[in-house]
């Protein structure tokens, strides 16, 4: 710290031991000033600690000792070729304004404050600074939890013991009984429709491959119904068959012909077919 | 030693208490419970641990919390009459599964019922957890075992079933006209269609014999034939 | 009430001891201080609770476990005049600093403060991290926005705090009626400007708005004007 000048003075701690020291001017002569801001919170915590150093009660300083001392202080410094910060300079300047209406009392103007007050103002901002500082040490003086006092160290948990409730009701339950029964029932019903049948596509299919062959007459569809598939499926090849028949002589692919109504039906290819 | 007799024979019984009070506090702001070594610890030497845990007992052994020794070492615990006031209960409501509600459906209905007659009449296979899961809420029971190869256990509901459904008897259950009429079920089911109506009396059935001692023991159904999960 | 009164009138100790134990174990158990509304919840109907603690705070009062409300609630505390026995500094909240400690008196004291005002009464502009600090500790918090111009955020202390200082009320902050009576808090100059004190219910003044959603979300005071940090 380049403006550091010591004196005799014991350095000085906060009651609570924290914060850097504090080197302050006390009330002795003016040439033993120790200069160094860096450990003070602005210019209301450098006023206090000189308020302090008047070693009289808070409420009864002199604001214009008060006064005096800060300017001393920033002159010191200034002279030291300290770098203030701007709020110092500031409270300065307002409080050798302040001196100066204390000192040399005019005819106050009824637009102005008085003097007086002006100095009541600070000393009140001092003093509740410093009844803060006290309510904070008084605080931390208390008996604290867990440092001094304690808790119950084991507090016993609360066992929640959940019950199940359940919340279906009688409708639910028929709901369910009947549903699954029902669609137990369609179920059911689907494999009784899915019966065996032949297809008309598969019918046209084994009509296509057989008649390639053939250049007769003859009943296709009762060979197919007989020997391709089994004998279940008869009534339902017939119709296949003849369906699929119909539609391929409409094509012109084969032939067909029926002697009388209800005796057989013959198919056969068409010769230009081919 | 000396010394602290001489203290306790000028004012002992404020010794003791002071000795108590330590005692108390230590014991209450720790997080374990504290053996004598380590209470002795914090007391004034010479103290007797034993006679302050002992005075320290006897005067909370009448109070909601009492001075208990576990595992050889001392704590406050709960008077064991006032544990209920560390308790609350909680109600969770829940709902049975849609599988659950059938098998149960099903049960109630058709009872005395198999899991293979279940099965059939839901038409896929039943996971095993379905029916313990009824069995232990308690609303359906293992009634006796189908004179049937394989012995198969039946089951029926219990009086917990007839509580849980506001139900008087099993016959109060709706048969199959009252649930077409609530439209519940379809009105064209195949003619096929039928559902029983359950008796009301508890009495094994002509098919039915009696279970055997083992089958009251969990775990229950080991002897049914592992099933793979449904799939519904 | 007249039922209460009966069975006062039967066993008036044997009732009173009972719930005296009751409420002995629900403190001893319970790992927060607990309120009256609480207790009472686990008594029979119709005793009366404040007979009932202050019998047992009577009780404990030269225990080395005391009975204590904090809070407005009750809670089991050790002694205070046993803390040098049991005294426990590796515990301790890491030392506050001297700038967070004033803005805690001053938080405490003057709420519900702004930060404007704790610099105002400070002389000089806080450092972002001060409340940051005693928020995070958990003694402070946001309690919502004054109604002048920008809507600064008002803060005050928290249960927590109470708590940690063992104290039931702000009433019972050390001094709180000097400092009142010399006009210290009085939040600004003009003697006629009149600030409420601090107030020990949530209750917003009525220059007070609540907290937005947003106010209580992290970062903290992101809305609060940039100030420079303070050199201390």
């Amino acid at each position: 710290m380049p403006g550091d000048v010591r004196t005799t003075n014991e350095p000085q701690l906060w009651p609570d031991g924290d914060g850097p020291v504090r080197l302050v001017p006390d009330d002795g002569p003016a040439e033993a000033l120790i200069i160094d801001v860096q450990g003070f919170e602005g210019p209301l915590d450098l006023l206090l600690q000189l308020a302090r150093n008047q070693k009289v009660d808070i409420t009864k300083i002199s604001i214009l000792a008060l006064a005096e001392q800060y300017l001393k202080f920033i002159d010191a410094a200034r002279r030291m070729k300290l770098e203030l910060a701007a709020d110092y300079l500031v409270m300065a300047a307002w409080l050798a304004y302040l001196k100066s209406r204390l000192l040399i009392p005019q005819i106050e103007d009824e637009d102005d404050t008085p003097a007086s007050e002006l100095a009541a103002r600070l000393a009140f901002r001092l003093q509740r600074l410093q009844a803060m500082r006290e309510a904070g040490a008084q605080l931390m003086a208390r008996n604290q939890l867990g440092r001094d006092v304690f808790a119950r160290g084991a507090p016993e948990p609360l066992i929640v013991e959940t019950t199940r409730d359940y919340a279906d009701n009688i409708v639910d339950l028929l709901k369910a009984y009947a549903e699954r029964r029902q669609k137990a029932c369609t179920h059911r019903n689907y494999e009784i429709r899915r019966l065996p049948t032949w297809s008309v596509k598969q019918a046209r299919a084994a009509l296509e491959r057989l008649i390639g062959d053939m250049d007769d007459w003859g009943r296709f569809d009762g060979w197919i119904a007989e020997y391709l598939v089994e004998p279940d499926l008869r009534p339902s090849v017939i119709a296949s068959s003849f369906s699929a028949s119909l539609e391929l002589a409409r094509e012109g692919v084969l032939e067909i012909r029926q002697e009388t109504s209800f005796s057989d039906i013959y198919i056969r290819r068409r010769a230009e077919a081919v | 030693m000396a010394k602290s007799l001489r203290n306790v024979a000028v004012h002992p019984r404020a010794e003791l208490s002071h000795q108590m009070r330590v005692v108390e506090a230590l014991l209450f702001a720790a997080s374990e419970p504290l053996d004598e070594v380590e209470l002795a610890g914090c007391l004034p030497e010479g103290s007797d641990i034993e006679t302050v845990l002992s005075a320290l007992k006897q005067d909370y052994a009448e109070r909601g919390v009492n001075l208990a020794r576990i595992a050889g070492k001392w704590t406050f615990r709960t008077a064991e009459d006032l544990s209920f006031l560390l308790r609350r209960e909680a109600v969770e409501q829940k709902k049975l599964s849609r599988a659950a509600l059938e098998h149960l459906a099903i049960i109630a209905y058709h009872q005395p019922v198999t899991r293979a007659e279940i099965e059939e009449i839901r038409g896929v296979t039943s996971s095993k957890g379905t029916l313990d899961i009824l069995l232990e809420i308690g609303w359906i029971r293992m009634r006796g075992r189908r004179r049937t190869p394989g012995r198969p256990v039946t089951y029926g509901t219990t009086e917990g079933f007839l509580a849980q459904f506001g139900l008087n008897a099993l016959s109060d259950l709706p048969g199959m006209h009252e649930l077409k009429g609530a439209g519940l079920l379809d009105a064209n089911l195949p003619p096929d269609f039928d559902m029983p109506s359950p008796r009301d009396h508890d009495d094994l059935t002509p098919d039915e014999d009696p279970l055997e001692e083992d089958d009251l023991q969990p775990p229950l159904e080991m002897d049914l034939p592992e099933t793979s999960d449904e799939t519904a």
